[in-house]
């Protein structure tokens, strides 16, 4: 049973409130939260020890200029946790990095919220936030996608937390602006906030409840895979998708589950020797360098597909203005589907390349 | 395509079984196409996913890989991880619309020279059939 | 030194000759383009394999101051290992040296020869190209300690200590209990010839007890094991309190940990525990070499029995094996007893799985015996409910009841599969390496497995296997010989691993270790067996297979494909 | 400084520009003067562009000899064919003056083999930036054909940074040049540079006569006017980079995802130094930093990134914009960086590019130099 807090206030200055009590009486080492930027307009991640500093944090705001799950898998040695406000994605993300041991749940108490999306990095860019929040608020708390969100945001069905110790109630909540409502999950988080002194019930966060958005986010998703057309029009449609990747592999830095330090594609194994690329040069009459273009998309799917939590920071820093996100996280989820896996649900349930079944996929090889 | 199109086959084949398997396809005399230039590894879960999509789009016609059937792998259960990471990269080469008939896994034990016979007669007559890798000559991948 | 490729054809007598132009490959491939900066000295011979060719070899490699060696001939599995030796009598690392299969895979499957040479030019090409991105790798030779650890003190045990301890070997014997004989016993007599069993026992326990080489250590249990082939470091401590922990390193552990029956409360469903006339077979044998009879709770001797074969076979997924047959025991005992007695034999199946089987089911059938093959049973005190196979509703009354209980692993086998980073097959029995080509090897080198922890079996198989190990240890474990280990494992390069661990997980050895302080994954190359699963499966390309480096296979495909 | 040639071989003036520079590099392959050339194709998708190395002549039909971008900058696809060393195949590239002054430095870098490669450049108008073009490509070409056709160097749609350029043209460093900015006479010269230059034209049998003066003197005018616009433009970056405060307001929305790096020709690490555990692992540090200031922004090292990236390759920064195409929250890096290389660069008299002798200052030092840190030295010991 979940336990329900409720603050007379708006949502936002209620979870301000808590993560107030919580830096004020020592029960997290910080906070860490999106904030404003001394520059109007401008925001980002911020990792918060002295209460004074929080009236400048906005946990709710729809943006993502890094995704949190990579930031948090950073933060590694800590006496007490830090309280992190993150998106269901981040938090999926950072689910991923910890069964790669890129990451320590302990580390922190992990709030999210019922989604709306994000919006994309060149509404910062343009100074838009601002202007287009109210719209947003009210189109989230009528439980709707604001047009402006990112596309694979309009697309997502997980936007309920998976193992969040605290949900804040965002998404439908029509009170928003009066009422904040917190539920606290794990026993972790009952105890930490034990001493903060609001109005306390018990009762079940209803995941069901959301099932109106749900399936509208799905169709949506069906319809953006659809207008992925790659499966049908085979390689000539990857070399029109990706024909113009410059190579940059801005995807994987910013991808929450590229977790290496060092990509494989860039490392020393694929600078071909020159007898290789003349070789490919002589039989096709032309080369393209650097090479590999396709190769590298097609390896990278092999190695995170299944984990791809579809945040869609891929797309936003692309600057061939390729829609990775989608392509990648409609291959995720065929490839997730297989193993009924379900990247970022469940601490527990193991990445599907390092565990196997002895009776699956028989007919495999045997032929 | 022409009817002498000899496909390129990129083979990996396990030193314990589908090697041994070729190899006594080879004592026993029999036949099968020139096709096939097998890679020896000790297992074939040493085949990470993306020499397929090297080979893929370097220009081989066709990519093999072949191992110990289930449960009889040398190294325990090696094999059970190839299949995984096979599966998925046959299921994203499916996702991307390409030819993911081109990869194929088999299972072949030291034993079986004749099904080694059998999988890559078929698998070469299949490749002819579908034609040369697109990939082979396209410049811009 | 200038690299300087020495590629040797070998014609094979008519075999490689006959189908192949050599001549061809030998000009074409010294022709090539792609060697154009590189000194290649490339030749034929009749038959490297013989000791002309070996010796012709040898000096080619000194004379020419070979740096690099390709030899195209047959499989590698024929003659890989003669040329490494060759390499071995020269100064020329066996590692820079590739062997092609230009017999069996290329001279005898392709029957036009102009196909075949092409073949056998691409083949040999891809062997230059690999063994020019090949590296120096060095056998490293580790000392190693000849002595056994022996876990289970039953009669598995105690044979496999008996058959190993000599004045080379010392072999440390650790039995749970505080006495040896393990559940071997409990049997009043031995099947097939009902010999007296407690003499049997007790001889080997004699046995062990004056054999000097053999230090027994009872009440105890395994508390750590580390290390690998030829040196585990082990840790002996006794289950009782205050007792020190006693440290000694082997070279090998033999797992004789033995069987159980299924636990009592599974037996339920056969009235087990509910009326005092239930047995399990097992406390028949007990009461047996106890009381010389077999009598009711009463004292009295009982009328009339009933004997149910397969109790739990469902649940656990296999047979026993060995039920059947002491069932039989059981009705020779009860018929030995009393000739009037009436028994009721209920089976699913019959297992009489050895030679001696069928002749003493059919004298046990004369002895006017019931035997009744049913397709469901269920005893409510001795009452029993039973369906015959031809869908026939029966019921009986009798004195007794005699299970026969699965065999399930004894008790502290998972612990101990844990403690060692050895698999368990999924009935929870130790899992060996091959189920027909190695059954009493693990998946760990030096881990041996014998007796009923490896599966249902009888005292004859399990001594069976208590010799196999023995011949296992004393051929590879040999006193004052030193051990090489494989030197084509798996490395990790620090710099790029992020300690994920999923090489871990995939690696069946145990032989990836996640290092907590430098936050990355170290292979032990003691364990490690190179199959380059781990490599496989990392995403960062932080791990290396010595002599299967991407690089090298990466060169033999440039040539698959082009 | 090397003389620059006078006199070229004028190309036939009727035929589009591009089929006149894809003839000419025809004739190299047949000649087999060269056995590949290096050049810019449009993708199938006709969506951007791509480097492709051409060895078989019909595909040069294909081929365009100026984007409309620059997607790739051309040393680093160079430096991917030729960095593990010398290629058999002689190679010439056709690539923008910008590209082939990164390619040099790459080349003093050990990132590309000279070895058997020409390096041809072209009078370059600028590119478009990569936003507006990917936004309509088709609109992208025609104003970029509209571009060459008036021969429009002051166009304002091209990239920020090139409107800066002073480096357009032929360079020291060039082997062949093609004069694309002519007189009314519409006359389009061939420039051989170099000794390798002239051999070429020998191989394809031409021969520079004619004398190219009214095109130098056009050049040196664009070239005058591009100065003077980037010494007014360098007064507005300096105001915006001057301080931590202005520093930090410019990159207040970098997201550090180091995408400028990744598209630097001259930031040639396989890892980053910002991205290695030397600077990553520090992160236990976190904590302690977020306690001393009561918070921290998060990821940290930002401007650390961008400050110490200047600090390894300002040296050698050519400003040719990738930087900027790349960053995906429009931070205008190329001419901050631009501004930040043209004064460490001042400082050693070196030019980025210019010349193939000329060792970069890091690789090397003088005595006496660095005007003023000798006077502090003495203040200070006095």
């Amino acid at each position: 049973m979940d336990q329900v807090l409720t603050i007379k206030k708006s949502t936002e200055a209620g979870l301000i409130d808590l993560l107030t009590y919580l830096l004020k009486n020592k029960k997290v080492s910080g906070v860490c939260s999106l904030r404003k930027t001394k520059k109007q307009g401008k925001f980002d991640y911020a990792l918060i020890t002295d209460p004074e500093l929080l009236h400048d944090v906005v946990p709710l705001h729809p943006l993502m200029p890094v995704n949190a799950g990579k930031m948090l898998s950073n933060m590694i040695k800590m006496e007490m946790p830090v309280a992190a406000v993150i998106k269901p994605c981040e938090l999926r993300s950072f689910i991923e990095l910890v069964k790669r041991s890129q990451g320590k749940l302990e580390n922190f108490l992990l709030i999210s919220y019922t989604c709306g999306g994000a919006l994309p990095l060149t509404a910062t860019v343009e100074n838009k936030v601002d202007t287009m929040l109210p719209d947003y608020g009210k189109t989230v708390a009528a439980g709707n996608e604001f047009e402006h969100i990112r596309e694979i945001c309009k697309a997502c069905e997980y936007f309920v937390p998976f193992n969040a110790d605290a949900t804040v109630s965002l998404l439908g909540e029509t009170g928003a602006d009066s009422t904040c409502k917190i539920f606290l999950h794990s026993d972790k988080a009952k105890e930490i906030l034990q001493g903060f002194e609001v109005e306390k019930t018990e009762d079940e966060f209803d995941r069901t409840g959301y099932d109106q958005i749900r399936e509208r986010r799905k169709k949506y998703k069906e319809e953006l895979f659809k207008q992925i057309k790659i499966q049908d029009t085979g390689l000539d449609g990857m070399i029109d998708v990706f024909g113009r990747c410059i190579g940059c592999h801005a995807c994987s830095r910013v991808c929450p589950i590229c977790y290496c330090v060092l990509c494989d594609f860039e490392s020393s194994t694929y600078d071909y020797d020159n007898t290789i690329m003349e070789q490919e040069l002589s039989r096709k009459g032309g080369l393209r360098l650097p090479s590999d273009t396709i190769l590298y998309q097609i390896g990278r799917l092999s190695h995170m597909s299944f984990s791809c939590i579809g945040c869609g920071q891929c797309t936003e820093v692309c600057p061939s203005d390729i829609p990775v996100s989608v392509i990648f996280r409609k291959c995720g989820e065929k490839v997730a589907e297989i193993f009924e896996y379900i990247p970022g649900r469940d601490v527990n349930e193991q990445v599907p390349v390092t565990i196997f079944k002895e009776e699956e996929f028989e007919e495999i090889g045997e032929e | 395509m022409t009817s002498d199109f000899t496909p390129k086959i990129v083979s990996f084949l396990c030193k314990w079984c589908t090697y041994s398997g070729a190899d006594l396809a080879g004592t026993s005399r029999m036949k099968y196409p020139p096709s096939i230039l097998p890679i020896r590894v000790m297992c074939s879960s040493r085949v990470n996913p993306v020499f397929l999509v090297k080979s893929f789009f370097h220009g081989a016609d066709g990519v093999l890989i072949g191992g110990c059937h289930p449960g009889d792998c040398h190294y325990q259960s090696g094999n059970y991880h190839t299949r995984r990471r096979f599966i998925i990269l046959s299921k994203i080469f499916e996702c991307l619309g390409l030819e993911s008939e081109r990869l194929k896994l088999a299972w072949i034990s030291a034993a079986e020279g004749a099904r080694f016979v059998k999988v890559t007669t078929e698998f070469t007559q299949k490749i002819k059939n579908m034609g040369e890798n697109p990939a082979k000559r396209k410049i811009f991948i | 030194m200038s690299t300087k490729i020495g590629i040797y054809i070998c014609e094979c007598g008519p075999n490689i000759a006959d189908n192949i132009n050599i001549d061809e490959v030998i000009e074409r491939i010294s022709s090539s383009e792609d060697y154009k900066n590189k000194q290649l000295i490339i030749k034929p011979y009749k038959l490297l394999c013989s000791n002309e060719g070996k010796e012709y070899l040898e000096k080619e490699i000194k004379d020419n101051e070979l740096t690099h060696l390709v030899i195209a001939a047959c499989s590698p599995r024929d003659h890989e290992i003669t040329f490494i030796n060759i390499c071995k009598k020269t100064k020329l690392n066996p590692y820079l040296y590739k062997m092609v299969n230009i017999r069996e895979q290329c001279a005898w499957m392709i029957p036009d020869k102009k196909k075949a040479t092409e073949k056998a030019i691409s083949y040999i090409k891809a062997a230059i190209n690999r063994v020019l991105h090949q590296s120096v790798l060095i056998e490293k030779q580790l000392d190693s300690n000849p002595n056994v650890l022996v876990i289970g003190g039953g009669i598995t045990g105690m044979e496999t200590a008996l058959s190993l301890a000599s004045k080379q070997r010392r072999v440390y014997l650790v039995e749970k209990n505080s006495i040896l004989g393990g559940n071997a016993q409990s049997f009043k007599n031995l099947l097939p010839r009902q010999e007296n069993n407690t003499d049997l026992v007790a001889k080997k326990i004699t046995a062990i007890q004056e054999n000097e080489n053999i230090e027994v250590f009872t009440d105890s249990k395994l508390e750590n094991a580390v290390g690998f082939f030829g040196n585990f470091e082990v840790t002996v401590k006794s289950t009782k309190k205050d007792q020190t922990a006693n440290e000694f390193v082997v070279g090998a552990i033999v797992l004789a940990t033995g069987f159980a029956l299924m636990p009592t409360e599974k037996l339920k469903k056969h009235a087990y525990g509910k009326d005092d006339n239930v047995y399990t077979a097992l406390e028949i044998e007990q009461m047996m070499k106890a009381k010389g009879k077999i009598v009711l709770k009463s004292g009295k001797e009982p009328k009339s029995v009933g004997l149910i074969h397969c109790v739990g076979r469902e649940d656990r997924g296999y047979c026993s094996r060995i039920c059947c047959n002491y069932m039989l025991k059981i009705i020779s005992y009860l018929k030995d007893q009393s000739d009037t007695i009436l028994i009721k034999d209920f089976y699913k199946d019959l297992c009489l799985p050895h030679k001696y089987d069928q002749e003493y089911f059919d004298t046990m059938a004369k002895k006017k015996v019931d035997f009744i093959r049913i397709s469901d049973i269920t005893t409510k005190k001795t009452h029993i409910t039973y369906t015959e196979v031809n869908g026939s509703k029966k019921e009986a009354d009798l004195d007794m009841i005699i299970l026969a209980p699965a065999m399930v692993p004894a008790e502290g086998t998972e612990e101990l599969a844990e403690l060692l980073n050895v698999p368990l097959h999924p009935t929870k029995f130790f899992q060996e390496a091959h189920s027909q080509l190695n059954p009493i090897g693990t998946s760990l080198e030096g881990i041996y497995i014998a007796g009923g922890c490896h599966g249902p079996q009888g005292i004859s198989e399990s001594v069976l296997q208590a010799k196999a190990v023995q011949g296992k240890i004393v051929t590879q474990l040999i006193p004052g010989e030193k051990i090489i280990p494989e030197v084509k494992v798996s490395e990790i390069i620090p710099d790029f691993c992020m300690g994920c661990q999923t090489c871990r997980e995939v690696c069946c050895y145990g032989a990836i270790t996640f290092d907590p302080e430098r936050g990355i994954c170290v292979v032990n190359e003691a364990i490690c067996r190179g199959c380059g699963n781990c490599v496989g499966s990392c995403p960062s390309g932080a791990i290396r297979a010595k002599h299967f480096t991407t690089i090298q296979i990466h060169q033999e495909m440039k040539e698959a494909i082009s | 400084m090397k003389k620059i040639q006078t006199k070229g071989v004028k190309i036939s003036s009727n035929k589009d520009y591009r089929d006149s520079i894809v003839d000419i590099l025809k004739k190299m392959l047949q000649s087999k003067s060269v056995d590949a050339v290096l050049v810019p194709m449009r993708v199938p998708a006709k969506d951007s562009y791509a480097w492709i190395l051409v060895k078989d002549e019909k595909l040069l039909t294909e081929a365009d000899p100026a984007a409309p971008i620059m997607p790739i900058q051309g040393a680093r696809a160079l430096s991917s064919f030729s960095r593990k060393g010398q290629s058999m195949l002689k190679i010439a590239a056709l690539m923008r003056p910008c590209e082939i002054r990164a390619t040099i430095e790459l080349s003093k870098l050990n990132q590309v083999n000279l070895e058997n490669v020409t390096l041809i450049s072209y009078d370059c108008p600028g590119a478009l930036p990569m936003e507006d073009y990917l936004n309509d490509p088709e609109k992208g070409e025609k104003k970029f054909n509209d571009i060459l056709k008036k021969l429009d160097f002051q166009n304002k749609s091209i990239k920020p940074v090139c409107k800066i350029c002073d480096q357009f043209s032929l360079l020291p460093v060039s082997d062949l040049h093609f004069t694309l900015f002519h007189d009314q006479n519409n006359t389009m010269f061939l420039i051989a540079n170099s000794n390798r230059g002239n051999l070429v034209l020998k191989e394809i049998g031409m021969e520079a006569s004619h004398t190219v003066s009214a095109w130098a003197n056009g050049i040196q005018e664009i070239k005058d006017k591009r100065a003077a616009q980037k010494k007014g433009r360098f007064t507005q970056i300096k105001k915006m980079v001057e301080g931590f405060n202005s520093l930090l307001a410019t990159f207040s929305d970098c997201i550090g995802c180091h995408n400028c790096q990744s598209a630097c020709p001259i930031c040639y690490c396989r890892q980053c130094y910002f991205d290695s555990e030397s600077v990553t692992s520090g992160t236990d540090l976190t904590m302690l930093k977020a306690k001393k200031r009561g918070s921290i922004s998060l990821p940290q090292n930002r401007i650390m990134f961008q400050v110490g990236r200047m600090s390894h390759m300002s040296l050698s920064c050519v400003s040719c914009g990738l930087c900027t195409d790349a960053c995906p929250v429009s931070i205008p890096v190329a001419e901050i960086f631009s501004y930040v290389a043209h004064n460490t660069q001042k400082q050693f008299s070196y030019s980025s590019g210019e010349n193939k002798g000329e060792p970069i200052p890091l690789k090397t030092f003088k005595l006496e130099e660095v005007k003023g840190i000798q006077e502090l030295v003495e203040d200070a010991e006095a």
